[in-house]
């Protein structure tokens, strides 16, 4: 097993692994955060898609690696994003969470 | 020589790896903080080994990388660590 | 052969152990701690991946910016008190097999490699010569996906477009609620007064040699941004208002300039985004410099979030 | 002449390492965050420093030994001012804190 096979491996269990943190995590940072853990999984799959692609002298193909830069850099915005919902929603409601049917959740107090 | 400072790197990582787990197993907050600290330099380390192992001169860039932006996590550690306010409250409040 | 194995398979070890305790972790900080050092740790696993273009910036992004950006997040989620409800044991295994599958369905793609791996790399590097440029990935990304690298700039804005929208009615146009600190604290002043020079002359030499070596625009412009939020958290600036003019010009500098050369290579190359044949490594570089500020005031506004004060006037 | 400088790239850097095992047990073993800090600045000043210096003889030129060293230089700076931050930290929270 070569390196590039070892560390496709790995991003393929980060994967799974964000995956089951989004899912199963209730509090919205968190699920965030496994969502981050996933997508740095994929893209290590993708990187080592290029690492296998190496030709030309080139320690990989230069295209993958490319769009995993601008991946970064696109899910750093998400990432902002997401978290700027979370803070309004946490304004508004005073409750970090999606909870519909949770008791305490009714009260608007705060906005 | 190249087997020599990839093996100085594999024993770099390991220490720092260890390291971590301490370092993060502990319940203190203020020792998770020193995480952050504890790869930036390893890090720093291991990257400059690693560039003159393989002979990629652009490694040792993204070893300055590293070291820069460990300290700026740091400092974003200790800043949410310390429960200092927000500009918006310091304004409303003090003036 | 076996030494840089055995660097690999503590590495990937570590890399595992390190996100595994990001989901596991009971604190939020301490997950968003362990996240940081697991961004700094997959810098190094792209490393040996011979890809330090993508290394440069997991760094400053992954280890840097989002840590940031969840740091200042938990801070505020610390005051609300958190729910204690945790997912049931039997949905828990369910999932914890579902996400087991479709791991063994990507590995499986992994270890069964196509016959033939398709590779765009003879292709690049046979027209990179035409461009001037030194390095694949910068070409890539500003010759032949240059389009990609234009549109990604607008998501940026289009995000920073949405994080000021979330502001009440009342703070529009004011000032974003970046948590600074109140108290100047001496060490911390030092260390915005030292850390930023260094970080400039680092961000200026990434945008310099990314045309010919791995850096470039993203990685310079990461760099600025995260030195102008030290120095705001120091409490040396004040975190200026989103209505200023300066802001949003600097802001759109960037795409506006590529845009620009985009259609100018319309008339004068034939094709959007096309250079003109001669220029183009000049072309880029203009691009690359003005996109690094853009990029650089763009992430640092995303990190400081919507505003939430009214403008002083 | 050659020789001379793999004996001194090997010796530095194996006594750099040797800093960093050093570090990590002073990690696992000391009792308080305050000495186990005062164990994580050896490693930035001793630890990164005899790495550095190991490796500058295979160093790309003069330009890629002064950004070796400079990369010393801010690690060491940078590291000593981010400890203090967390002494600061330790002192306003107490060492369980």
């Amino acid at each position: 097993m070569n390196a590039a096979t070892l560390f496709g491996l790995c991003g393929a269990a980060l994967a799974g692994l964000g995956l089951y943190g989004l899912v199963t995590n209730p509090e919205p940072l968190r699920k965030i955060l496994a969502f981050n853990l996933l997508g740095s999984g994929v893209f290590l799959v993708f990187g080592v898609v290029a690492r296998r692609a190496a030709a030309s002298g080139l320690g990989g193909d230069p295209v993958p690696q490319a769009m995993v830069i601008t991946a970064i850099v696109v899910a750093f915005a998400a990432t902002a994003m997401a978290i700027a919902l979370l803070l309004r929603l946490l304004q508004e409601t005073g409750r970090p969470t999606l909870d519909a049917d949770n008791p305490a959740g009714t009260d608007r107090g705060n906005s | 020589m190249t087997s020599f400072l990839f093996g100085a790197a594999g024993f770099v990582l390991t220490t720092v790896a260890l390291g971590l787990v301490a370092v993060l197993r502990r319940p203190a907050e203020v020792d998770h903080m020193m995480a952050a600290q504890l790869l930036g330099t390893g890090g720093v380390a291991i990257l400059v080994l690693l560039a003159a192992a393989t002979d990629e001169s652009p490694l040792v860039d993204v070893a300055l990388l590293l070291a820069l932006f460990a300290a700026f996590a740091a400092v974003a550690f200790v800043r949410s660590a310390s429960g200092q306010e927000s500009e918006v409250s310091r304004t409303t409040s003090g003036g | 052969m076996i030494i840089s194995s055995f660097f690999d398979i503590v590495l990937v070890v570590l890399i595992l152990g390190i996100g595994a305790s990001t989901i596991a972790a009971r604190e939020a900080f301490a997950a968003i701690i362990c996240f940081v050092v697991y961004g700094l740790l997959l810098a190094i696993a792209w490393v040996r991946l011979s890809a330090a273009d993508v290394a440069l910036t997991e760094a400053a992004i992954g280890g840097g910016m989002t840590g940031m950006l969840m740091l200042g997040a938990v801070a505020r989620l610390r005051s609300a008190e958190g729910n204690d409800i945790r997912t049931s044991l039997p949905t828990r295994l369910a999932a914890g097999a579902m996400c087991a599958l479709i791991s063994a369905g990507l590995a499986t793609a992994i270890l069964v490699p196509p016959e033939v791996i398709p590779t765009l790399a003879p292709m690049v590097m046979e027209n990179l010569a035409q461009s001037g440029l030194g390095n694949p990935v910068a070409g890539v990304l500003f010759v032949y996906r240059a389009l990609d690298t234009l549109l990604e700039k607008v998501v940026l804005i289009l995000a920073l477009l949405g994080v000021w929208s979330l502001a009440p009615d009342g703070a529009w146009g004011g000032i974003p609620g970046l948590r600074v600190y109140t108290q100047p604290s001496r060490t911390l002043t030092f260390l915005a007064q030292l850390l930023p020079p260094v970080g400039i002359v680092v961000a200026v030499y990434m945008c310099w040699v990314g045309a010919n070596e791995p850096g470039g625009a993203f990685q310079g412009g990461t760099i600025l941004a995260a030195m102008w939020l030290l120095v705001m958290i120091a409490g040396l600036k004040r975190v200026p208002a989103i209505g200023q003019p300066w802001l949003r010009l600097l802001l759109v500098v960037g795409p506006v300039i590529f845009l620009a050369i985009g259609l100018a290579g319309m008339v004068l190359a034939g094709a959007f985004l096309a250079y003109p044949s001669g220029y183009a490594k000049p072309l880029i570089v203009t691009v690359e410099f003005a996109l690094t500020l853009s990029i650089g005031v763009a992430l640092g506004l995303l990190a400081a979030g919507p505003p939430e004060q009214a403008q002083r006037q | 002449m050659n020789l001379a400088f793999d004996i001194l790239t090997v010796s530095a850097v194996s006594a750099g390492a040797l800093f960093f095992l050093a570090g990590t047990v002073g990690l696992l073993r000391f009792p308080d965050p305050l000495t186990r800090l005062h164990a994580l600045t050896k490693v930035d000043n001793l630890g990164v420093g005899l790495v550095v210096l190991g490796l500058l003889p295979r160093a790309n030129g003069l330009s890629g030994a002064l950004k070796l060293v400079s990369i010393w230089l801010l690690v060491q700076l940078s590291g000593a001012i981010v400890t203090q931050l967390i002494a600061g930290a330790v002192r306003q929270r107490g060492p369980h804190g």
